[in-house]
C-alpha cells in the first residue's frame, strides 16, 4: 500500500495536481448555476489538460540536480537532455481554441443577459416558461 | 442539494475512477526515455541467430524486413551500429530535397531474440530541426513548418471566434 | 492541371479563402455574399465528386502536408469513407445554402454578411474534419466547425441564444475529453498520425491508457453526436436554430461526429482492440434505448421542429446500432458498415428535406404548431408534396430510402442474432408512423379553422414558398424515392454498393464483392 | 456647461473634461509612456519568435493587449478613431490571406510534388536553405496581423455599451463645441 | 525542476481554483481566474515550456481576464444562490 503511494501518487503528483484541476473544472461546469462561472469552470478544465500535456514532456527527476532544459537548440552542459517540443506545440494550438470558446461563450451570455436580465440558469428556465 | 450537484458529484466520483484506474499506465514523469520522448515497442521480434551478423556488417536482414512489412512498416535502408548489440535504422527520406537518410529504428539484442523499437518524431525534430528548418526555437519550427496545417487551422479558430462574436453581438456598421 | 491528389487539400482552402472574402467582399457590397458562398460549395462539391471518383477507381489518397512523411508532419488521406462523407456533407451544404438566400433575407436582414462567413467556415471544419489523418488535426477542426455551429444556431436571439449556449457547454466538455484522450494516447505511443498509431498500437491493447483513451473518445464524441443519454442539448438547438441551420444540424454536423468515431474505432482502434470488449454490443443496446426514446418523445411534441429533433435522437439511434453491429455481421452482402453508411446518406436526405420544409411554413406565415398547419396541403402543393414523400421514407414505405436502411438494418440484426433489435425497429416504425400521420393528417385532411364548411369545395390560391427555397426542398424529397430505388435496384451508376464494399473491404468487416 | 451664477458659460479645462470622462490623470500618463513600449516588444516577440520564446500568435496578443490599455485608460471613442472598424475587418482577413496564400504560391509554383505549406518551393530570390525560414517568418507575421485585429475586435465588441457609447460621444462633442 | 517550489505553486495553484468557483463575487473570481493563469505560467515556465508559458501570460492572464471583466461588467456582478 505504501508502495503504491509512493509510486503511484507521489512520484506523479504533478498528473495528480492535473486530475485535481480538471475535477474542480468538470464539477463547476455542471453544478455551478451562474453562467460565468461555468465557463471559469471550462477554463479550469481546460487548463486542467493543458498542465498534463506539460508534464508528460517535461523531462528531469530529482531535486533539480540532472533536469532538463528547454527546445532551444544550442550547446547545453554534460547530463542536461532536451524536453519533449511536441506537447508545447500541441498545446499552444489548445490555449487559442480555449480563448475562442471563452470569447464566443462570452458573447453569448451577453446576449442572454440582454434577453432575460439575469444569467442564473435556474433563472433562465423560470423565465422560458413563462415566456 | 440540487440535483446538478448530485449529477455533478457523480461525474467527479466517475472520472476520478476512470485516473485511479489508468494511473498504474501512466508513464513515469520526467522519465527521458519514455515512449512519447524516445522510443517506442513495436512488439516484433526475430531470432538473434544469423540476423545480428547481418546487423553487424551493415547488411538489412530479410527477416526483419518481412517481420516489419507484416506490420505495415517502411523497409529499412541502412543499418548503423551504436553500441554492442544495439543499431540505428534508417529509412529513406521518400522527399526529392533531402539527401540524407533519416533515423527511425532502434533494433536492440536482448537474450536471444532482437526487439524492434521505433523512435518517437521528437527525435527527429530535435536533431534535425536546426539543420531542415533554420530555426533554433523547436516549437516555432513544429507550429509553422512540421505541423504548420495545425496552425493554420488554429489562425481559423481565432478568426471564427472573431465572426461569431461580430455575428452575436455588433448592431452597428456594415457588419 | 493540377494533379487530383492536391483536390483534398484545395477544397479547404478554397473554402477558407471563400470565408475571409466574403467577409471583406460583404464591406463593400451585401449581394457578393452570398454568390460567393454558393459557388465555392458548388466549386468544392464538384471537387469531392472529383476525389470519390479517383478514389473509387484509383485507390486512396495520401497527401504530404509541408511535405514531411507522416509521423513528423501532418497528412491528410482520403479513402472511399472519406470520400463518401465528403459528398453528402457538400451536396447538402449547397442546398442548405441554395435554401438560406431568401430565409436569411427574411429572418436576419442585418446579418447576412457574417452569417455567411461563419456558414462558409462551418463548411471549413467539416470539410476538414472528414478528410485528415491526424488526430490533433481532427481535434482542431472540431473545434472550427463547433463554434461556427454555436454562433449560427443563437444567431436568431431569443430562446435559441439558451440552446446555443447549453450546446456549447456540452459540446465544450466532449471536445475537452476528446484531447484528453488525445493526450493519452500520445503519452503511451508518441505518436499523432492515424496510421502510425493504427501500426503502434496492437502490443499496447492491454494498456490501461489506451482503453481510457478509447472510452473518453466514444464518451466526447457522442455528446457531439448527441447519442441517448447525452442528447440533452440536441432538441432546443435543433427548433430554434434558422431552418437550413436545423437541417445542416441533423443532417450532417452530428453525423460527421459518427464519421469520427467510425474512424477512430476502425482505422485508429481496429477491429481487433474492438473485439476484445464488448464495448460496441453496449453501444447497440444504447442505439436501441435511444431510437425508442426519441420516437416517444417525438410524440409528446407540440412543436414541429421539436418533433423532427426528437426524431434525429432517434434516427442516430438507428445510425448507430447499425455501426454497434457491424462487428457481429460476417458473412452476408448487408454486413458491416453498409447499413451505417446507408443511412447517413438517407437521413441527410430526409431529415434534410423535413427541416426545410417546416423552415418554409415559418418563413411564409410563422407557423411552429403541428396543429396550425391545417390544410395547407392545397395551399402550398409543392412543398407539402415533399414534407410527404420525406415523411414516407421516414416511415419506411417500400421504395423510399427508409425502407431500405430498415431492411438492412433488418437483415443484419437477423444474422448479428439478436430479435429484440428487430422488435425494437418494427416498434420504432410503428410510433414513426403515428408523430408522421399526424402531420399529415393535418396537411391534407383537415381544413382551415377561419374558412367556412365546404372551403375545401372552393378553388383555393396556391401561395408557394419563393423558387430558390422550393428547389432545394423537391430535390431531397424526390432523391428520397429516387435514391431509395437505386438502394433497392443496386444499380452501380453512381457507384453506391461498391462504396460499402471498399468500406467494409479497408476495416476488413461483414462481406464484401469485387470492387470495380 | 453653464456658470453657477447662470451669467453664461465657460468653457471646460482639459483636466474638467477628464474627471467627468471618469478618467484619471495617473493613468493616462502611465498609459501614454506603456502603450509604446509594448508595441515595441509585441513586435520584438513577433519577429524573434523563431530565435527565442514567441512567435505570432503571442505577439499580436501583446499587441492587442496594447489597445486593451488603451480602451480602458482613454474610453473607447478615442481607440475608435485610432483604429477603425474598417481597418480591423480588412486587417483580420488579411492575416489569414498571407497564411493560406503563401502555401496557395507552394501549390501554384511546382506542380506535382511540391506540397501545402512546403517553404522550399517558395519563389524568393535567396539561397535554397533560407526559403524555409523566410516563409515561416511571413507566416508568423500572418499569424500576428490577424491575432491582433480579431483580439481587438473581440474585446471592442465584448466591452461596447451602445448606451454609454452615445454618452461619451455628446459629451466630448459639447467639448469640442466650447472650444 | 525544483521539487518543494514546484509541490507549493501547484498546491497554492489548486486552492485558488477552488477559491474561484466558490467566490460569489464574479470580480473577484475573475481576479482570482487570472491570478491561477498567471502562477500556472509561472509553473510551466519551470517545467521548460516556456513557449507555452509566454502564451499563458498574454492569452489567460491578460486577454482573457480583460474579456471576462468586460462581459461581468455588462451583465450581473454577484453570483446568486
Amino acid at each position: 500500500m505504501m508502495e503504491w503511494l509512493t509510486q503511484e501518487i507521489l512520484a506523479k503528483y504533478n498528473y495528480w495536481i492535473a486530475v485535481i484541476i480538471i475535477l474542480i473544472g468538470f464539477y463547476a461546469m455542471i453544478a455551478k448555476d451562474n453562467l460565468i462561472k461555468k465557463l471559469i469552470g471550462l477554463s479550469l478544465f481546460q487548463t486542467g489538460i493543458f498542465l498534463y500535456f506539460i508534464s508528460l514532456g517535461d523531462v528531469g527527476v530529482g531535486w533539480g540536480l540532472r533536469s532538463g532544459t528547454t527546445y532551444i537548440i544550442e550547446a547545453i552542459p554534460e547530463g542536461y537532455i532536451y524536453i519533449n517540443p511536441l506537447p508545447t506545440a500541441l498545446i499552444l494550438t489548445a490555449i487559442v481554441v480555449s480563448v475562442s470558446t471563452l470569447a464566443v461563450s462570452l458573447g453569448l451570455v451577453i446576449r442572454i443577459y440582454e434577453e432575460y436580465e439575469t444569467i442564473e440558469e435556474s433563472e433562465i428556465i423560470e423565465k422560458e416558461r413563462v415566456l | 442539494m440540487k440535483a446538478e450537484s448530485i449529477i455533478g458529484l457523480l461525474m467527479v466520483i466517475l472520472l476520478t475512477g476512470l485516473f485511479f484506474y489508468i494511473v498504474e499506465d501512466v508513464p513515469p514523469y520526467g522519465d527521458p526515455s519514455s515512449p512519447a520522448l524516445q522510443l517506442v515497442r513495436l512488439d516484433i521480434r526475430v531470432d538473434a541467430a544469423g540476423v545480428e551478423e547481418e546487423l553487424n556488417s551493415g547488411m538489412i536482414p530479410a527477416a526483419l524486413v518481412e517481420a516489419l512489412a507484416a506490420r505495415n512498416f517502411v523497409a529499412p535502408s541502412e543499418i548503423e551500429e551504436v553500441t554492442a548489440g544495439e543499431w540505428d535504422a534508417k529509412i529513406d527520406k521518400g522527399e526529392f530535397y533531402y539527401e540524407e537518410d533519416e533515423k527511425y529504428y532502434r533494433f536492440k539484442k536482448e537474450g536471444n531474440q532482437i526487439e524492434v523499437y521505433r523512435y518517437a518524431p521528437v527525435v527527429r525534430y530535435l536533431e534535425k530541426g536546426l539543420e531542415e528548418t533554420d530555426v533554433p526555437n523547436i516549437v516555432t519550427a513544429v507550429i509553422v513548418d512540421y505541423r504548420a496545417y495545425d496552425t493554420l487551422g488554429e489562425t481559423t479558430v481565432i478568426f471564427t471566434a472573431g465572426i461569431s462574436v461580430i455575428l452575436l453581438l455588433r448592431r452597428r456598421g456594415k457588419l | 492541371m493540377i494533379g487530383i491528389e492536391h483536390l483534398p487539400v484545395l477544397l479547404i482552402v478554397l473554402s477558407l479563402l471563400a470565408a475571409f472574402t466574403i467577409f471583406v467582399a460583404g464591406w463593400f457590397d451585401k449581394k457578393f455574399s452570398w454568390a460567393i458562398s454558393f459557388i465555392t460549395i458548388l466549386v468544392q462539391l464538384v471537387m469531392s465528386i472529383f476525389i470519390l471518383n479517383h478514389v473509387l477507381f484509383t485507390g486512396k489518397i495520401d497527401y504530404w502536408l509541408s511535405g514531411w512523411r507522416p509521423p513528423w508532419g501532418i497528412q491528410v488521406v482520403v479513402d472511399t469513407l472519406n470520400a463518401y462523407v465528403l459528398v453528402v456533407l457538400l451536396f447538402l451544404a449547397l442546398l442548405s445554402v441554395m435554401y438560406s438566400k431568401r430565409n436569411i433575407q427574411h429572418e436576419l436582414p442585418e446579418k447576412v454578411i457574417t452569417y455567411y462567413a461563419v456558414y462558409q467556415l462551418l463548411v471549413t471544419g467539416l470539410c476538414g474534419v472528414t478528410i485528415t489523418g491526424d488526430i490533433f488535426n481532427m481535434y482542431v477542426f472540431v473545434e472550427i466547425f463547433s463554434l461556427a455551429a454555436y454562433a449560427l444556431i443563437a444567431s436568431r436571439g431569443g430562446i435559441a441564444l439558451k440552446a446555443s449556449f447549453v450546446y456549447l457547454v456540452m459540446g465544450s466538455i466532449g471536445a475537452c475529453l476528446f484531447v484528453l484522450g488525445i493526450g493519452f494516447l500520445y503519452s503511451v505511443t508518441g505518436s499523432l498520425n492515424m496510421a502510425d498509431l493504427a501500426a503502434i498500437l496492437p502490443p499496447l491493447y492491454g494498456n490501461k491508457m489506451v482503453q481510457a483513451a478509447f472510452a473518453l473518445f466514444v464518451v466526447g464524441l457522442s455528446i457531439k453526436m448527441a447519442l441517448f443519454p447525452l442528447h440533452t442539448w440536441l432538441p432546443d438547438a435543433h427548433s430554434f436554430a434558422p431552418a437550413e441551420i436545423s437541417a445542416m444540424l441533423s443532417g450532417i454536423i452530428i453525423e460527421v461526429s459518427t464519421y469520427a468515431l467510425i474512424r477512430l474505432s476502425f482505422s485508429v482502434f481496429t477491429v481487433n482492440f474492438l473485439k476484445l470488449l464488448p464495448i460496441y454490443d453496449l453501444l447497440a443496446w444504447i442505439a436501441a434505448i435511444a431510437i425508442i426514446y426519441g420516437s416517444v418523445m417525438a410524440i409528446a411534441q407540440l412543436n414541429l421542429k421539436r418533433m423532427l429533433a426528437y426524431s434525429s435522437v432517434s434516427q442516430m439511434g438507428y445510425i448507430m446500432l447499425a455501426v454497434g453491429l457491424s462487428l457481429s455481421t460476417k458473412h452476408l452482402l448487408w454486413g458491416g458498415l453498409t447499413p451505417a453508411l446507408m443511412h447517413i446518406l438517407n437521413h441527410a436526405l430526409m431529415k434534410g428535406c423535413l427541416f426545410m420544409v417546416a423552415g418554409a411554413f415559418i418563413y411564409k406565415a410563422d407557423l411552429w404548431n403541428i396543429t396550425d398547419l391545417r390544410g395547407l396541403g392545397r395551399k402550398m402543393p409543392w412543398t407539402c408534396g415533399a414534407f410527404t414523400m420525406a415523411a414516407i421514407s421516414m416511415i419506411g414505405v417500400p421504395p423510399s430510402v427508409g425502407f431500405v436502411s430498415k431492411i438492412y438494418l433488418i437483415f443484419a440484426v437477423v444474422e448479428a442474432g439478436n430479435f429484440l433489435f428487430m422488435a425494437v425497429i418494427l416498434l420504432s416504425t410503428l410510433l414513426n408512423l403515428v408523430y408522421f400521420w399526424r402531420v399529415i393528417e393535418t396537411l391534407y385532411m383537415k381544413v382551415g379553422e377561419a374558412g367556412p364548411h365546404h372551403e375545401y369545395e372552393k378553388p383555393v390560391k396556391t401561395d408557394e414558398i419563393p423558387l430558390l427555397m422550393l428547389i432545394p426542398i423537391l430535390i431531397l424529397g424526390s432523391l428520397c424515392i429516387v435514391m431509395g430505388i437505386i438502394w433497392l435496384t443496386e444499380i452501380p451508376i453512381i457507384g453506391a454498393v461498391p462504396i460499402m464494399d471498399s468500406v467494409n473491404k479497408l476495416f476488413e468487416i461483414g462481406r464484401y464483392t469485387v470492387v470495380p | 456647461m453653464t456658470k453657477a451664477d447662470g451669467t453664461g458659460t465657460y468653457q471646460l479645462t482639459a483636466e474638467e473634461r477628464r474627471v467627468a470622462a471618469g478618467r484619471d490623470l495617473i493613468i493616462e500618463v502611465i498609459a501614454s509612456l506603456m502603450i509604446p513600449l509594448i508595441q515595441l516588444f509585441a513586435l520584438y516577440v513577433i519577429i524573434h519568435g523563431a530565435l527565442g520564446a514567441g512567435g505570432g500568435f503571442q505577439g499580436g496578443v501583446i499587441l492587442a493587449s496594447s489597445f486593451i490599455l488603451y480602451v480602458i485608460a482613454f474610453g473607447i471613442t478615442g481607440a475608435r478613431k485610432r483604429l477603425p472598424e474598417s481597418w480591423n475587418t480588412g486587417l483580420q482577413s488579411l492575416g489569414v490571406y498571407i497564411y493560406a496564400g503563401v502555401g496557395l504560391v507552394c501549390i501554384l509554383v511546382s506542380l506535382g510534388f511540391v506540397q501545402y505549406l512546403n517553404y522550399w518551393a517558395l519563389p524568393l530570390p535567396v539561397a535554397y536553405e533560407m526559403r524555409r525560414a523566410m516563409g515561416m517568418d511571413f507566416v508568423e507575421i500572418g499569424i500576428g496581423i490577424t491575432v491582433m485585429a480579431t483580439m481587438t475586435s473581440l474585446f471592442f465588441d465584448l466591452a461596447w455599451k451602445e448606451k454609454e457609447e452615445r454618452k461619451e460621444v455628446k459629451e466630448s462633442n459639447e467639448g469640442g463645441e466650447k472650444k | 525542476m525544483i521539487v518543494p517550489l514546484d509541490l507549493l505553486m501547484l498546491f497554492v495553484i489548486v486552492v485558488i481554483a477552488i477559491a474561484t468557483i466558490s467566490a460569489k463575487d464574479l470580480f473577484s473570481a475573475v481576479i482570482l481566474f487570472g491570478a491561477y493563469s498567471f502562477l500556472m505560467a509561472v509553473v510551466w515556465a519551470e517545467m521548460h515550456s516556456i513557449d507555452v508559458s509566454f502564451t499563458e501570460a498574454a492569452v489567460g492572464a491578460g486577454v482573457s481576464t480583460a474579456f471576462l471583466i468586460a462581459a461581468v461588467s455588462r451583465t450581473a456582478r454577484w453570483e446568486k444562490g
